[in-house]
């Protein structure tokens, strides 16, 4: 039951980037193309389960035995950034081959803010580890999710005529309000 | 010859079938509705129509000509259907002012931002229905009872609606026999008498509407058909699991806007799917988030948020669910 | 000082030292170096993302040019030569000047000099319109007037002219980037010397009809009598298909095939008006700007 | 490029909200009100000033590959030298911007500043510029609020105008979109008659 | 139920006027330009030059090619020139021009009205004569058909459609051949038959000519293998897929010929030109065609030598009327717009619509308000709505995806669109380029 | 960009071209292409990725700007061994440890070190991997 | 500028960098560990002097945690001259829009209610977050009443509270955490 509320909450009634606002650049940058989102999702649902395991053993296992809790943001970011390369640098020497397509597939996956608030929001949920991998994978689907249905709308908004002045930001940011607005209707639900 | 022949690609004919013709078909299949409004809620439901309609009106010609300055197409009718739609997602008592925004909201962000007709992703009228509702709790929410208050505009009597008392009684813990008395019965609630927003009480009436549009072709059974089909079933296995606790599908059906959405504002043409395939899909969608925001949310009616969220999938479906090609079966084998 | 500092220095050096080492591996497998110049050109070129040059926009053109050894086949239309020139600086090049060129419309035939035949209800469209059938005039070749050319120039550049029914390029806002060139079903647009002072000369006609057929649908058409082509001492004119063409790079600007030409298909702009007849001002827009 | 243009530019032309589009989850979340706004604009000029700082200090002595990491270094520190500082003296304005103080390590304005200009110029600019942007930040960020201050609840830096509620939505989620699209929009009308 | 095929059609108001009027030999025209390039496939060869004289039915312009088609001339008389003259979309092509001097046949062509029954042809001699005669598809896509006929190895031809479905409104001229050549119809479809070495013949006609229906199944039985078949009334029902669909209920795969499920189709008119092509040695050199409009004087079926100029045979039924704002060469849904009425009839002529002025203009286009009703009529199963906003937009690539090479420029989507887009306009427009991009692709 | 919805396609640059492979460079045509902060978000180090591929189809030369051209399929396939499937393994491995009773220090330790052995197998199947993963390079007319 | 990148000349910079970054965030946080610890009470003892009668002990020193219905209540005794004056119990409800709501209830000596201040909570701004002192009048009819006669439920469910308009849901829970407060207090609080 806590999972189902955890997921619940995650991707509809606190969705990352509708209601919790993190991650928003990619969000209103990166996705204008379905497929594209689509792989971006993806990628973020590794990368966010990985860091989120890594970030609670950092805090659980070492910063707060240590006694240095405040330590948190540095040692989150740099556990992150180097962890996200690290995975980079694997897949290269692992399989080159494979490490281009994606690279043919995948623009950057710059979700700073999203991974790091979700490692932060984990830890401060005092969620146990199990809890925290599903926050946070819940956390990439309602990312995904929005990352997708935007890039839907986006696509479809290519082909129509959109009065000059509202083009690129302010559209899009309308369409990301609209779909927040939308999505208070799941308030309540947890 | 003095005058020149016109010289044009086929085809030469053209069925006469107008955006105009399509819209007055929808104004028409609403009056119905209005009427048995009118009827129960007097003076409010005609002044917040007339408000709603006349400020859609307003906004999209002030819009157009000045600030997207092209020539206003008012005369095309769709931005009289958002006014009469938003009307009839509002209470009769709602102040004046509200309205006006919620207008501003539904044109201005809506419709108008989007490129105008045809363009944008959401409902307009419903993207202004929800942004009140948020913006305006409290004023959203105080419904004048039917009959009752029929000589007032304002300071009328307000009421629940039975959905909201059947979502209060159950959250406070009664039983639904217990709550079942203070709800009107199934009758009733066909006929509309009841509180609620001003254009959805009656199914009735929205169900000849719902004909008239069927028989002139406007729209197809699909999408509201595919709605009621999915809120009877979701609410009616909810219902045979528990009946002390869940309402009967029924209720579910005849309450909130659930008439007034699915024949209505889900088939809007622009925020729509465009094939049956898709329609089916939509449907389903409106009628599962329906149920699930009635009956686990907050809020106790679902119907506006479950089209605008839908509405935001309709590109992903128009792109995934194609229509049936002629010789596409075959090809598979040749 | 407490053990607290003692954990966060011991800690943050572990981690130190580790992004060291990943960032050292990193660094062997990446090629990182992102030429700072790159940013330099780009922020020089027009930002009007074109694609005028052949790249897919003008960070595309910026990559490219660093890259290049040999900038002489790169240019920005649209920055003309002293962007090049300043995006030339940036790498300690020189760059070489392209003359300014200019989009031209070769088609004279307004309402009044090739009558209206029928009244095309289309799609508004000269791609659409050519695609069914020869044009609204009795001039199969001239322009459809649909604005297809309008359409896509992204400067505002060129737009149609209410009286003449014909596309009107605003030399000072044309960066000759092609597109409308393309655009034009009926190739009646060229990019040409925009000339000294924005004096040229030019056919303005691509009817490739026999004189009479050309006269009969068009009355200030190219009827390829070939007296320009005896007259002009520069050898700058050819006559193909019953059609004049006068080659920019020999053409001296002398004026003296704009004198014979019985139909005035022959154009100058900007130049100072004659003093004697000046035949028909409509036909002549010496006052384009 | 003088001082002065160095330091306003972060206003409109190079505004990094309005324009550059960066840092939008803080620009977003924090904005309830104008002096949240307010406040993360100052807590993030306060570290992208000083970060910019020791980093036109330090970035000649720093080889290439390990800049961007000793960069996260120097900006976390200051981040959470921030986090504590308000922690201790600012703790209800602390817990409002909560998560967002922590996230300032990875705004892209803090980074990119201190990757495009800090480690290529001398302190005084970088300060300078960190200064410029980062009041650049805070101006939009506090507009922001208190556009949807005024609109939600009727006030203004707590000042109300209006008695009663306001529009709902503006200080909801929604309308942290709403009213960065139609801010944004003028902003893009306002640079677009000055040049 | 009436058979009929099943996605998409409309049903635009039909306004056969001419439906009653016997077909009316036209009177010879002075002069006759027969363009060189008829039908779909490479122009033919002019034989003839400047001066010579010449016979109705003498061959004067042979077929370039396996795709292309013989030409005959129409009237005896003088060749007065070889030199483009303007068609009917105001470009000028290549054609053969005739002063017509008296009425004299070639020899070998018999004149006679009566049936002549018997074949003892081979199918090679059937084709061979076919191609001889010139004969085109009649059915609109002038598509050489004796190449039809010629069914490629590895294929198989089980059944044999003739299309007298006449789907077009206000064309008649169908219709008024199934009445009044019947005969040479059945005689000519056991040509075809022999031909393509198949035992059944499907003559589909849709309801609203009940008259011919009735007369061909009667004289259908009198011969073996042929079928008439009531269709329901739903345009485009002759576009060849459609109409296998509702016969035979096959679909031909998406960028197949009929023959990939082993159909062929010809058309009423072809029928019977094959008929007299085979029987009577008679080439292909004139054709029904009708001329109609609801304001017209007299709308009529004439039989009209092809090169007359349509002035000519618009003059006969009356003259042009004052009013008239356009005049549509083919049915009202896929037929051409004339800009000036001086081209030739030639032999994809079925029709002459003159529509009046209030008819003839398009009205104002508003915004696409997505109602879907364009991707319900298509009988294709397209996105029209869709494609025509890639095409604006230049998105050739994904309309080629999008499958916009299917589309039969039926027009049944600008047809219905309540917000008069002319979708086909920038359909057709995309096709093309589409076309072209493929075809770059394989070369 | 008219990628169809089968394939995926993006812009390259040629830098080096040996007997066998042309080495093209990728350029992001994301947001960040056009992004001034490009060079420094998180992971900018990284914007610009190189591909190789073996004995394409044309000849080309140096610096000449390309289509990079995948079946979509593959994108995807990318996705699922690059992302997908080790996530699983990490996820699958975290539900077992967990419900096995272990703690939590030895559970979150061992499903991180189970991606040593995903990579491991995947280095052992390099060159089936690379066998099904090939692009194709089209010139810019 | 940029150096060349060797292996160990990397390590040091990093490890240099990270050894003064570290020295200097421990120095700043053992500056700010006391002023943190100052605020976080403080916040406690406004809620506790704004909810009780003057006292002149220090109430915070002398807290007592008590576990109740699955949460931590904590009870801070105040004193006059030595004689009791009442008492301030930090209690919770899981019932609230937005999950949590702690609040702080001051109890006459003689167990009527003195005040009642929100600790936190997660509630809609400008809907549930009117149960805040400052933003609306809430709290005052709860004052002086003892909840002994005066039944702490909203009206709806047949108690004698007014709920906040358009927020039932919060004001329940406000009342849920009263009552629980009460509860305590009279069981073994005393
Ligand atoms: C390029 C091309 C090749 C064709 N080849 C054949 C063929 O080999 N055999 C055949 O029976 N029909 C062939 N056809 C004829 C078509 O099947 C069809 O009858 C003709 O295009 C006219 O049909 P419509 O009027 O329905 O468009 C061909 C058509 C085209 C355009
Ligand atoms: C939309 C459409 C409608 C058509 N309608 C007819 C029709 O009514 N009658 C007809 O004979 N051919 C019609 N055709 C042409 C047929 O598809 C086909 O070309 C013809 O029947 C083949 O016979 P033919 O080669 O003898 O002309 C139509 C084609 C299309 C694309
Ligand atoms: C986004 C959103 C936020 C809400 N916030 C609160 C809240 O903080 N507190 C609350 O009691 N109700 C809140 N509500 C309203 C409840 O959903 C519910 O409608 C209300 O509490 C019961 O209505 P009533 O108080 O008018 O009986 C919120 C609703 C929405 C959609
Ligand atoms: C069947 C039908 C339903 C419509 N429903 C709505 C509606 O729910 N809300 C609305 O604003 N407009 C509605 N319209 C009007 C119009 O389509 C709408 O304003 C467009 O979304 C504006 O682009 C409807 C129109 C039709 C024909
Ligand atoms: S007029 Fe033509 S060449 Fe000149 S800028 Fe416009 S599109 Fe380019
Ligand atoms: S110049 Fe060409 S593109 Fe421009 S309006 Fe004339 S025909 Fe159309
Ligand atoms: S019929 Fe016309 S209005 Fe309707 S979807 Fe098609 S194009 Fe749009
Ligand atoms: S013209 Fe083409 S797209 Fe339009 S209905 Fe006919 S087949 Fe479909
Ligand atoms: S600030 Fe850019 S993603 Fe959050």
């Amino acid at each position: 039951m806590e999972y189902i509320i955890i997921v619940i909450s995650a991707i509809f009634v606190n969705n990352i980037v509708l209601s919790q606002f993190l991650g928003v650049c990619p969000f209103l940058g990166v996705s204008n193309k379905v497929q594209t989102s689509m792989g971006m999702a993806g990628a973020v649902t590794f990368v966010m389960t990985i860091a989120t395991i890594v970030t609670y053993m950092l805090q659980n296992f070492i910063l707060v035995p240590l006694g240095i809790g405040y330590m948190q943001t540095v040692a989150f970011i740099l556990v992150i950034a180097a962890l996200v390369q690290m995975v980079e640098i694997i897949l290269k020497k692992v399989s080159p081959s494979l490490y281009q397509a994606l690279g043919i597939f995948l623009p950057l996956i710059t979700t700073n803010c999203a991974v790091l608030g979700v490692a932060l929001l984990a830890v401060q949920k005092d969620l146990p580890l199990m809890q925290s991998v599903v926050f946070a994978i819940a956390n990439a689907i309602g990312f995904g999710f929005a990352l997708v249905t935007f890039a839907g709308i986006r696509e479809a908004l290519d082909l129509v005529d959109i009065p000059k002045p509202m083009r690129g930001a302010p559209i899009a940011l309308l369409t990301a309000g609209i779909l927040a607005l939308a999505f208070m209707g799941f308030a309540g639900i947890v | 010859m003095n005058k020149l022949l016109a010289v044009s690609p086929s085809p030469h004919v053209h069925s006469g079938e107008s955006v105009n013709k399509l819209m007055f078909n929808v104004v028409l299949a609403l009056l119905p509705a209005l009427a048995v409004s009118i009827y129960y809620f007097g003076l409010g439901a005609f002044v917040v129509t007339a408000i709603a309609v006349v400020s859609c009106l307003a906004f999209e010609f002030l819009i157009q000509k000045y600030l997207l300055k092209v020539t206003p197409s008012i005369s095309d009718g769709s931005a009289l259907v958002t006014g009469l739609l938003l009307a009839f997602n509002l209470p009769s008592n709602l102040p004046w002012w509200i309205i006006v925004i919620g207008a501003l909201v539904a044109i201005g962000i809506g419709k108008m931002s989007f490129g105008g007709l045809g363009n944008n992703p959401f409902n307009p009228a419903l993207v202004g229905r929800v942004f009140l509702l948020i913006s305006f709790p409290v004023q959203m929410t105080s419904w004048p009872l039917p009959i009752e208050s029929r000589a007032h505009y304002m300071d009328a009597l307000t009421g629940a609606t039975p959905l909201a008392l059947v979502k209060e009684g159950l959250k406070g813990g009664q039983t639904m026999s217990a709550i079942s008395e203070h709800i009107p019965n199934n009758m009733q609630l066909l006929m509309g008498s009841m509180g609620g927003s001003l254009g959805e009480i009656a199914a009735i009436a929205l169900l000849i509407g719902f004909a008239w549009l069927l028989f002139k072709k406007v729209i197809t059974w699909h999408i509201p058909v595919s709605i009621f089909v999915t809120i009877f079933a979701f609410t009616g296995i909810l219902w045979l699991i528990d009946p002390a606790h869940n309402a009967d599908p029924f209720f579910h059906l005849l309450t909130g806007g659930v008439m007034l959405g699915a024949i209505f504002m889900a088939t809007d043409y622009v925020t729509s799917p465009m094939n049956p395939k898709g329609m089916w899909i939509f449907g389903i969608g409106i009628g599962a988030l329906t149920v699930i925001i009635r009956v686990w949310g907050a809020y106790p009616e679902g119907v506006s948020f479950a089209i605008l969220i839908m509405n935001a999938f309709v590109p992903l479906i128009n792109t995934l669910v194609k229509p049936k090609r002629f010789g596409e079966e075959v090809k598979k084998n040749g | 000082m407490s053990s607290v500092v003692l954990y966060t220095v011991l800690m943050l050096s572990a981690l130190g030292v580790i992004s060291a080492v990943v960032l050292y591996f990193v660094a062997q497998k990446f090629k990182v170096y992102e030429d700072p110049r790159i940013d330099e050109v780009e922020a020089i070129l027009p930002g009007a993302n074109c694609g005028g040059c052949g790249y897919p926009g003008c960070r595309g053109f910026a990559e490219a040019f660093v890259k290049a050894d040999d900038i002489s086949t790169l240019f920005c239309p649209v920055g003309g030569n002293e962007t090049m020139g300043n995006a030339a600086k940036v790498l300690g090049k020189e760059a070489a000047a392209v003359d300014p060129m200019v989009a031209v419309v070769r088609c004279a035939g307004t309402p009044e000099h090739r009558a209206k035949t029928n009244a095309y209800d289309g799609a508004k469209s000269c791609r659409v319109a050519s695609s069914l059938y020869s044009g609204d005039t009795g001039c199969q070749f001239g322009c459809l007037g649909l604005g297809d050319c309008v359409d896509v120039c992204n400067f505002d550049a060129i737009y149609i002219d209410e009286v003449t029914g014909l596309p009107v390029v605003d030399q000072d806002k044309c960066t000759a980037c092609g597109a409308c060139v393309k655009a034009c079903p009926k190739f009646i647009i060229e990019l040409r010397k925009k000339g000294p002072k924005g004096k040229r000369i030019f056919v303005s006609c691509v009817n490739k009809d026999k004189g009479g057929v050309a006269k009969r649908s068009c009355s200030v058409a190219c009827i390829g009598c070939g007296k320009c082509v005896k007259t002009c001492p520069h050898d700058a004119i050819t006559l193909e298909n019953n059609l004049a063409y006068i080659d920019f790079n020999k053409c001296k600007l002398c004026r003296k095939c704009v004198e014979v030409c019985p139909t005035t298909a022959i154009w100058e702009v900007h130049f100072p008006a004659r003093k004697p007849k000046v035949e028909d001002e409509t036909a002549q827009p010496v006052s384009e700007n | 490029m003088s001082q002065l243009s160095n330091f306003t530019k972060g206003f409109l032309r190079e505004n990094p909200v309005f324009v550059l589009l960066l840092g939008m989850c803080p620009t977003l979340g924090t904005t309830t009100s104008a002096i949240n706004g307010m406040g993360m604009g100052l807590a993030t000029t306060f570290v992208l000033a000083m970060s910019n700082v020791v980093i036109s200090l330090i970035a000649g002595l720093i080889p290439a590959k390990v800049r961007i990491p000793s960069f996260i270094v120097v900006i976390a520190a200051f981040v959470t030298v921030i986090d504590l500082a308000m922690a201790g003296f600012l703790p209800a304005l602390h817990s409002q911007l909560g998560l967002f103080i922590p996230l300032i390590v990875v705004n892209c304005i803090v980074l990119g500043r201190a990757e495009a200009f800090a480690s290529k110029n001398g302190v005084l600019p970088s300060l300078i510029d960190g200064l410029g942007m980062g009041l650049g930040f805070t101006f939009a960020l506090t507009l922001l609020g208190a556009t949807r201050e005024l609109l939600g609840s009727g006030a203004i830096f707590g000042f109300k105008f209006i008695s009663g509620d306001g529009i709902l939505v503006f200080v909801l989620a929604p309308g942290a979109f709403f009213a960065l699209g139609f801010l944004i929009l003028i902003m893009n009308k306002l640079a677009k008659k000055q040049s | 139920m009436l058979k009929t095929f099943s996605i998409g059609g409309v049903h635009p108001p039909e306004n056969k006027i001419s439906a009653g009027s016997q077909i009316v030999v036209l009177p010879l025209p002075k002069q006759v330009s027969i363009p060189i390039a008829q039908h779909i496939g490479a122009p033919a060869n002019a034989v003839v030059t400047k001066g010579d004289k010449v016979k109705v039915g003498q061959l004067i312009a042979q077929s370039n090619g396996f795709v292309s088609a013989n030409i005959h001339s129409s009237v005896s008389g003088t060749v007065a020139s070889i030199d483009p003259v303007m068609d009917s979309t105001g470009y000028k092509r290549p054609a053969i021009t005739i002063t017509v001097e008296g009425d004299e046949w070639d020899e070998t062509i018999d004149r006679s009205t009566d049936l002549k029954e018997e074949c003892n042809l081979t199918a090679e001699e059937i084709i061979a004569k076919v191609g001889q005669a010139g004969i085109v598809g009649m059915g609109g896509a002038t598509f050489p058909s004796q190449v039809k006929l010629s069914v490629p190895k590895g294929k198989k031809a089980e059944v044999l459609i003739i299309n007298g479905v006449e789907c077009e409104p206000y064309l008649t001229s169908d219709h008024r051949v199934m009445l009044e050549k019947g005969h040479e119809l059945m005689i000519g479809i056991q040509i075809l038959k022999k031909a393509l070495r198949v035992d059944t013949a499907l003559i589909g006609i849709e309801n609203n000519k009940p008259d011919a229906i009735s007369h061909l199944s009667q004289v259908a039985t009198k011969y073996s293998g042929i079928e008439v078949h009531a269709l329901k009334v739903q345009y485009p029902q002759g576009g060849e897929k459609q109409l296998i669909k509702a016969l035979i209920n096959r679909e031909v795969p998406s960028g197949a010929l009929p023959i990939e499920v082993g159909a062929v189709v010809h058309n009423v008119g072809t029928a019977v030109a094959v008929y007299e092509a085979v029987q009577k040695s008679k080439p292909l050199f004139e054709r029904v065609v009708t001329v109609t409009g609801k304001h017209l004087a007299t709308p009529s079926n004439f039989l009209v030598r092809i090169g007359t100029p349509i002035s000519e045979v618009i003059a006969a039924a009356g003259g042009v009327p004052e009013n008239t704002g356009k005049i549509v060469n083919g049915g009202p849904m896929m037929g051409k717009a004339l800009s000036s009425i001086d081209s030739p009839v030639t032999k994809g002529t079925s029709g002459l619509i003159a529509f009046p002025a209030e008819e003839a203009k398009r009205k104002v286009a508003q915004a696409c308000v997505r109602c879907g009703k364009c991707v319900s009529v298509c009988p294709m199963g397209l996105e029209p709505y869709l494609l025509n906003r890639l095409s604006q937009k230049k998105m050739f690539e994904r309309m080629e995806h999008e499958h916009v090479l299917d589309c039969i420029e039926c027009g049944s989507c600008s047809f219905e669109c309540p917000a008069n887009l002319p979708l086909l306009d920038y359909i057709r427009l995309g096709k093309a380029e589409v076309g072209k991009i493929v075809r770059a692709r394989k070369a | 960009m008219s990628s169809t919805p089968n394939t995926i396609d993006h812009f390259g640059r040629v830098d080096e071209i040996t007997l066998s492979d042309v080495r093209v460079s990728i350029i992001s045509q994301s947001a960040c292409a056009s992004c001034h902060a490009k060079g420094a978000c998180g992971m900018g180090e990284a914007t610009e990725k190189t591909i190789v591929i073996t004995k394409p189809n044309h000849n080309f030369i140096v610096g000449e700007q390309v289509k990079v051209v995948m079946k979509r399929s593959l994108g995807f396939k990318a996705l699922f061994l690059g992302y997908i499937l080790p996530f699983i393994v990490v996820v699958l491995s975290l539900i077992i440890l967990t419900a096995l009773g272990i703690s939590e220090a030895v559970v979150g330790g061992i499903s991180l070190g189970v991606l040593v052995p995903y990579y491991a197998i995947m280095y052992y199947f390099r060159n089936k991997v690379a066998q099904s993963f090939n692009f194709d390079l089209e010139k810019l007319q | 500028m940029a150096k060349e990148s060797t292996f160990s000349n990397m390590t040091l910079t990093l490890l240099v960098i990270t050894l003064l970054s570290s020295a200097v965030l421990g120095f700043v946080y053992e500056l700010t560990k006391e002023p943190i610890r100052k605020a976080q009470e403080a916040k406690i003892n406004t809620a506790i002097s704004n909810v009780l009668p003057e006292f002149d002990n220090q109430p915070s020193a002398e807290a007592t945690e008590v576990q109740y219905d699955g949460g931590t209540l904590v009870f801070y005794n105040a004193t006059k001259g030595g004689e009791k004056v009442g008492t301030a119990v930090k209690t919770f409800s899981n019932n609230g829009f937005g999950g949590l709501i702690e609040l702080m209830v001051g109890f006459n000596a003689d167990g009527t209610i003195h005040g009642i201040d929100v600790v936190s909570h997660k509630e809609t701004p400008g809907l549930g977050d009117k149960m805040e002192t400052s933003k609306s009048g809430f709290s005052v009819q709860f004052q002086g009443v003892n909840p002994e006669d005066f039944k702490i439920r909203v009206k709806k469910d047949g108690g004698d509270v007014d709920a906040i308009t358009a927020s039932t849901i919060s004001s329940r829970a406000y009342c849920d955490a009263v009552q629980r407060a009460y509860n305590a207090l009279k069981e073994g609080g005393k």
